[in-house]
């Protein structure tokens, strides 16, 4: 197929639907809508599931029971959306049917605005939801990888009984790029034997995420914390920029990420040796590439468009063995390519010790930058 | 010259699990589990059946009924119906909730669900409290009532009034079967069974949403013993929520069963 | 020659909630606090031989605990002569 | 060309979003890397609507530049907005319609058209667009106005299809008007 | 005031009570009920609001608007109910007014169970909301903690304007232990000026999370982390127990802290000089006092009533500076003396290095553990 | 011999802030803020009145009503009207909601807000779409009526039918006052503002829980004009939502305004 | 002899709607084609001589951007005669 | 008597936490620390009910122990959860009256007695909780029955003071019965 112009929420829902969609349950919430009206468009036509529910409440609740019936199903919303799954996906989770979930990443909290932002790192990555359950986490950056990172969020949910986000910002939701998707996938697999679909023929089929009894819950929590242990193992995925003998490692996922990348390059260009790692699964977390790394660089810098949520996983794994830093913009402005470009020429400069939060530095940069432009 | 013939008046029903019930002595949700599995049977859906249980001392009823099950977020199981229903519309869905359940922190995906005219059987169980989590208010706790959060008895002027779902319900355009009865004496057990049959005949002929509320009976946090409490429901509970049919659509109405 | 029946208790059922007692129009259940179930209730029992077998203790039952059978009289003749009508 | 960005921003309605798209499709058309992300929400009422579009010859990384290399403003507060941030040799093309104030900027190549009377004149006014990108084409030529009219050809949603021979005009009429005023500067 | 015989919830109700609660708006839920339930009894009889709400998520919407009202506004559930209150939370936080949560923690995820656990570490730390915010999280081990620290939550969420996470297990909730009261405080203290209590005499006040320039959203998402930055530097709390120059350190909370304690007892007895680290502010998170320790002691273990949440901010702050062990029990199950007294003996064995997740050993540890129950 | 004397017949309200609004040309969302405005003034109680705005087109009220404000979550208007009234009893508190707010993910919150008998006030802004995500399906949304989300035009056997929230909240025992009113012409514009009036009255006078439910337009997501758009309101509109008392406690029968 | 009024349209109000040229009994308002608001808009505005001062414009303007006024004669002797009535 | 700890445990509605209850009143109005901690949940209607009560001279740590000192076994399910988790010496009784099988563990101390049986004697079988306690108090002494009597008389809920002859009765009972019984093994 040819590359055509494809606006980010519905490339992404087109691409669900060519995976074998079957069931969409949604709730309008700026900047993830394209994706239900996309869904609203073509769902009908195929005889597949649509409903726009009543909340996202209802959305996670219908995803939760067409997912027990062994079918593909997803909802797209955004952060207060997910806030309101919250529950929703702790029972998935919990009952381990599998169910993907994109997250159009809005400012926040509360009402916050609809501008591009990656506040909900922590809220997807530790699970908004109550109990012990680990859902995989995908970070796509441009149109095209979202499509591809789509069909995988579906088999990734199915292989390990998992829920599965999708975390983008609303920038990806909105832009448009060239890209192709994939041929639509034939549908019709069997139902896998664990749904709900009647008792015939077949011992009965019960779907909960209750276990009365203590020791069991245990055995069940550890079975899943197993399972994601497998993913860890599996299912790590990332991008790498300029990454030849780097002094200095640049950390960023999403658009953040993607931004990053045009800085790292004017760097080169400038002769900083400056690379860039960019996650694509979230969780599980590129941690082993990153200890590697550790031993090749200099310095890291961390860019989020948070207050430094992804800088923990990175701080977990760095253990103290390279001075991290980080710049981070908040509240749903992107950041772009010459503030980066800044950071990486301090960074390289800077020789200095790191102790505390990295983010102490930053903040008095940022507030002082703010002061600026007031 | 005389013969006798024995024959079997009743017997536990097929679709009953063979297990001790975890309900209090004398609840009525053991009479409303064995009218469906009754049902279930007479109707041959068992093979095809899918139950959603709700968050309530019917938590487990996936334990009794014998046929695929799946088990709700609580308030949740209208929604999680849907999207069985919606991916499996071959099949029969029932959610059975209690009052808290579908009254209270449910009411929204109720409504809705009536409102789309989701083409699922409702049972819904009438305690007028919550018994699971030990004696609270429900949205259909008798004005005066005491409970456990309404110690010196429901103040409607705080609390509010007993919500009538089935009235509300059979306002919904969606519904096409929405009734109330009661379980408090054999005779009206046996006009609720003969509602429970009318709301899956609806379902299996696609005539839209079908719920019966069932006025019920909570000794343990009624402190009654299981007598008084059905007299309870009888004097106390009836004259509130009236019995009747609130929503037959006319497709049903002649309909023999 | 009156309709006879009569019924069994499933004790692992039973929770001695005493309904049937209440509802059976014969007055013919008790339950039985001489003895336990294996889940430490007193259960309903039988205790005349007047029951009909009209079924209402297993409809208010909420443990279907009760299983309830009817022994009825079959007049060969009188069925013939019916059919001749 | 490298990497080219145009900014286009006025009120919501006045179409800015959708003559960015033409650009792209046509970037796209012909071969270039391009990315186009729009302003969103609720100022779409009312408020300002503008879009960026990155045309490269490479893979694009950030979307979103703080230096647009061209601009169009459909408005005065898009003026306000971006004529400070424009590079020096930057190109800014302002809708004198709405706009009643002369630019400050020496350093970059500007042109004032009054685009909504030019597009009224056509009789719609929401071509003002497609003129202001007429006259763009010809100051700073990254596509033809080939390209362009084929990239409407080939995109314009079916409902307005009967507007484009309309939508063509309009690109003249931009072109035309940016022409007879440089050979003003040149006289 | 003499010491009386009382029951976690409602201990802990009473002392919110006390503490000059102005409104109660909840939802039942095991094992947080009887808290709604002495709310029930009490509140009306003094003339303050009591509601139970139709659902968690209409009662933290009402403590939200109490709380704009500029009065003293809680409420207490347990995780799944924290779940449908994550929407809530982040608007509370985000627009930046006090309020109180007490989670009564059950087993999880999902409906999962009534009985005690610690899952819910991650959803109150990391916030289960949207957006960047940072709520102070409580976690009282005794009766007469949680009566001391229900007072200080509140003042708390009035000094930082922020949401206050008051994390109990179930056998916190549910135990009965002597303890005393404080007397009842008097009331009627002004209406901050921010508060909307209708605008006489002054300017009107408009409370809202929308910040629909981000601009504007960042310069709030970074006052309120320095707000959060402030706590960090003024409300970190921690109890120890037998510190006399350890070997080992216990790290634990709550309940499993307290288990611990007696483990920690058991074990100086048998000659291992081990230590206890309680935290009581899990966030803020005592960071300082465990970076001197990690200068004392020789390895750490880490006890949880989870898959090993707080573990993260241990690792974090350890650094590889210390070997870390994890122990865990899951889904409910309250871990006893003796288990924790084996793992202090095995720890205190152990010579050997810890790489990867601490979490890895402990997983066969445990499987091997519940195979020998099965 | 003659004089004149020159009288203002009708000037913009004290309450009404002297900013423009960010709605949409010929948006009925500002009739109704100027006629709250206008009640307000008349009764005196803008010292005394805390707003509750939505999240919707109208989530800015508070820059257009001159007094004390917060921003709830979406559908959440009522649970947080109710904690500013519970805490303030002698305050008057008003929500204004859209139908998506109010009917779609907010029905649980104002069903058992009215079955409470809460005392505030609701205006309820009924334009059949969800106008700040761009026009997707409403439960108001009329059948057959094409939507972003229902682009084939509402298929009632899929997507539901039309809520009717005055008859809905009408039933519950709770509410003092619901009615329904329209914003398409100065007469029915002028009823509107009545009706508002007596809401608010209801509330000073403690009767109960109050709604105004109005028939307003959403010119933009209909992709009407202004006018076309009140035309819709008037011969689509009023015919399903039946302009009318649904409830009007005695207390206000003959309460003259 | 006829009651006469006349409006103002303020313009950092109007968004140019037209429905109170629409509305205007007297059919006397018309939107000003010549001329933009600030915000782009063309603005309503009074071009006959015939408004009663009716309100209706007003009432309809959801932008609230119309002032209305009325001049109305007041005749002195007529009330007077009136008082002695 | 540094630190015991007991365990009461039979069907709900048995009154095993009302028992557990009455001890922890009576060991704190005594100047002891003591925890009481139920088993708590759905479990409660039909199913087993046990609460863990811990007395001790110095702050409790744990509420919960694996292996208690004694153990008031209501019913047979919990003589079979418990009798092998008793540590040697350890107290057991068990009531005969729901229990019918004899105990395995020689290593501990162990009484059938018929509770149930002795309270409906009394005229009210759900005293049974309380003749197992008063047997308890008898062979081990932690409290005074007259300790644990006062503790009835100052907590006992208003509801139920009426029955206050009674319990005190069923105390006796259960210490009498037991004080027979080692006259029997003594013998
Ligand atoms: C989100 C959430 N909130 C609260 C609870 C606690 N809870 C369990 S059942 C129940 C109410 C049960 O009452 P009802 O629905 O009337 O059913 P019943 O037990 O009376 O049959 C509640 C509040 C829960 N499990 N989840
Ligand atoms: C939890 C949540 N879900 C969804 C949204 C997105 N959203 C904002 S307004 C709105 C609906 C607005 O429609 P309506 O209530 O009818 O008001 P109108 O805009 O038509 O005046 C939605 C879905 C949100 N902000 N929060
Ligand atoms: S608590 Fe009430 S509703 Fe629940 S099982 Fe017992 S009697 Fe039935
Ligand atoms: S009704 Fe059923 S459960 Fe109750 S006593 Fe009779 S047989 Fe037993
Ligand atoms: S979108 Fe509709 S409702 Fe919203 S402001 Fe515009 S016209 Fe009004
Ligand atoms: S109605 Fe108001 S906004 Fe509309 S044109 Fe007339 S004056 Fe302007």
């Amino acid at each position: 197929m040819a590359k055509e112009l494809l606006k980010g929420n519905e490339a992404f829902a087109e691409a669900a639907i060519r995976a074998g969609l079957d069931a969409f349950f949604g709730y309008p919430i700026t900047p993830s809508t394209e994706f239900l009206e996309h869904m609203a468009k073509r769902l009908p036509k195929i005889g597949r599931a649509f409903i726009q529910a009543e909340s996202e409440v209802a959305a996670i609740n219908m995803v939760y029971g067409a997912a027990c019936a062994g079918k593909r199903a997803m909802t797209a919303t955004s952060g207060p959306g997910i806030s309101l799954m919250s529950e929703g996906i702790s029972y998935i989770a919990g009952t381990e049917v599998p169910a993907v979930i994109v997250n159009v990443m809005r400012g926040g909290p509360g009402l916050g605005n609809i501008a591009p932002s990656q506040g909900d790192y922590y809220q997807a990555i530790k699970g908004g939801g109550h109990g012990d359950y680990f859902p995989l986490v995908l970070a796509p950056a441009t149109v095209q990888e979202a499509i591809d990172y789509i069909a995988l969020a579906f088999d990734l949910a199915e292989k390990y009984l998992s829920v599965v986000i999708v975390l983008v910002d609303g920038n990806m939701g909105q832009m448009m790029e060239p890209a192709e998707l994939p041929p639509m996938q034939e549908e019709s697999k069997e139902p896998p034997e664990w749904a709900v679909t009647g008792a015939k023929d077949r011992e009965r089929n019960v779907l909960t995420s209750i276990y009365i009894d203590p020791e069991d819950e245990e055995i069940t929590n550890l079975r899943i914390l197993k399972r994601w242990k497998e993913a860890e193992k599996n299912e790590v995925r990332y991008k790498e920029y300029h990454m030849e003998d780097p002094e200095i490692l640049v950390i960023g996922f999403g658009t953040a990420g993607r931004v990053a990348s045009s800085a790292v390059r004017d760097a080169r260009d400038e002769g900083i040796a400056v690379g860039l790692l960019r996650p694509i699964t979230l969780a599980p977390f590129p941690e082993r590439r990153l200890e590697e790394l550790c031993d090749q660089v200099r310095r890291i810098l961390v860019v989020e468009m948070n207050t430094g949520m992804m800088l923990d996983d990175v701080l977990k794994t760095v253990k103290g063995r390279v001075p991290v830093e980080f710049y981070g913009r908040l509240g749903g402005v992107t950041p772009l390519p010459d503030e980066i470009l800044d950071e990486i020429r301090r960074v390289s400069k800077n020789k200095g010790e790191m102790k505390g939060d990295p983010r102490n530095e930053w903040m008095d940069r940022l507030e002082k930058m703010r002061m600026g432009d007031a | 010259m005389v013969e006798t013939k024995t024959e079997v008046v009743y017997q536990r029903p097929e679709s009953f699990t063979d297990v001790h019930t975890h309900y209090c002595p004398g609840c009525t949700h053991g009479v409303a589990h064995r009218l469906v599995a009754e049902v279930i049977d007479e109707m041959g859906l068992r093979e095809k059946t899918i139950g959603v249980a709700p968050v309530g001392c019917s938590v487990f009823a996936y334990e009794y009924l014998d046929m695929d099950f799946v088990e709700a977020a609580h308030g949740r199981a209208p929604a999680m119906a849907t999207g069985i229903k919606r991916v499996l519309p071959q099949n029969t869905v029932f959610t059975y909730q209690g009052d808290g359940d579908l009254a209270s922190i449910g009411i929204a995906e109720i409504m809705h669900a009536a409102g789309r005219g989701e083409n699922i059987t409702v049972i819904f169980i009438n305690n007028a409290i919550y018994g699971m989590t030990g004696g609270q208010m429900a949205p259909t706790t008798l004005a005066e009532m005491k409970t456990t959060s309404s110690p010196y008895g429901r103040d409607v002027e705080l609390a509010g009034y007993p919500l009538k779902m089935a009235e509300l319900l059979a306002q919904m355009e969606g519904s096409g079967y929405v009734v109330r009865r009661s379980l408090h004496d054999a005779s009206n057990i046996r006009k609720a069974k003969k509602a429970i049959r009318l709301a899956f005949e609806a379902q299996e002929r696609g005539l839209g949403f079908s719920l019966v509320e069932l006025l019920s009976s909570c000794p343990t946090n009624w402190n009654m013993s299981p007598q008084e409490a059905l007299d309870f429901v009888r004097e106390k509970m009836v004259p509130v929520f009236p019995l009747g049919d609130y929503k037959v659509i006319p497709a049903l109405e002649n309909l023999r069963v | 020659m009156a309709v006879t029946g009569w019924i069994e208790v499933n004790e692992l059922y039973c929770k001695g909630c005493g309904l049937c007692v209440e509802a059976c129009p014969q007055d013919v259940l008790r339950l039985d606090m001489e003895h336990l179930t294996p889940k430490g209730y007193h259960p309903a029992q039988m205790i005349e031989e007047t029951c009909t077998g009209c079924g209402i203790c297993a409809v208010v039952c909420p443990d279907a605990a009760i299983t309830v059978y009817r022994e009825t009289p079959q007049r060969r003749s009188r069925s013939t002569v019916k059919r001749r009508a | 060309m490298e990497e080219t960005s145009i900014i286009i921003s006025g009120f919501g309605g006045q179409g800015t979003l959708f003559a960015g798209q033409v650009l792209a499709y046509a970037a796209m058309d012909n071969g270039y890397e391009v990315t186009w992300i729009p302003s969103y929400g609720p100022e779409m009422r009312g408020g300002t609507a503008h879009c960026t579009v990155i045309i490269s010859e490479a893979l694009i990384g950030s979307p979103l530049v703080r230096n647009p290399d061209i601009v169009l403003a459909l408005n005065l507060p898009s003026v306000d907005k971006y004529e400070p941030l424009m590079p020096s040799d930057g190109v800014l093309i302002a809708n004198s319609s709405l706009v009643n104030r002369e630019f400050e900027r020496e350093d970059i190549h500007h042109l004032l058209i009054p685009a909504n009377e030019i597009a009224e004149d056509i009789g719609m006014a929401r071509l003002a667009n497609m003129v202001m990108t007429g006259a763009m084409l010809k100051m700073k030529p990254i596509l033809t106005v080939k390209m362009v009219k084929q990239a409407l050809e080939d995109h314009i949603p079916e409902r307005h299809r009967k507007t484009l021979p309309m939508n063509f005009e309009a690109l003249d009429k931009g072109v035309a008007y940016a022409e007879k005023e440089f050979e003003k500067d040149a006289a």
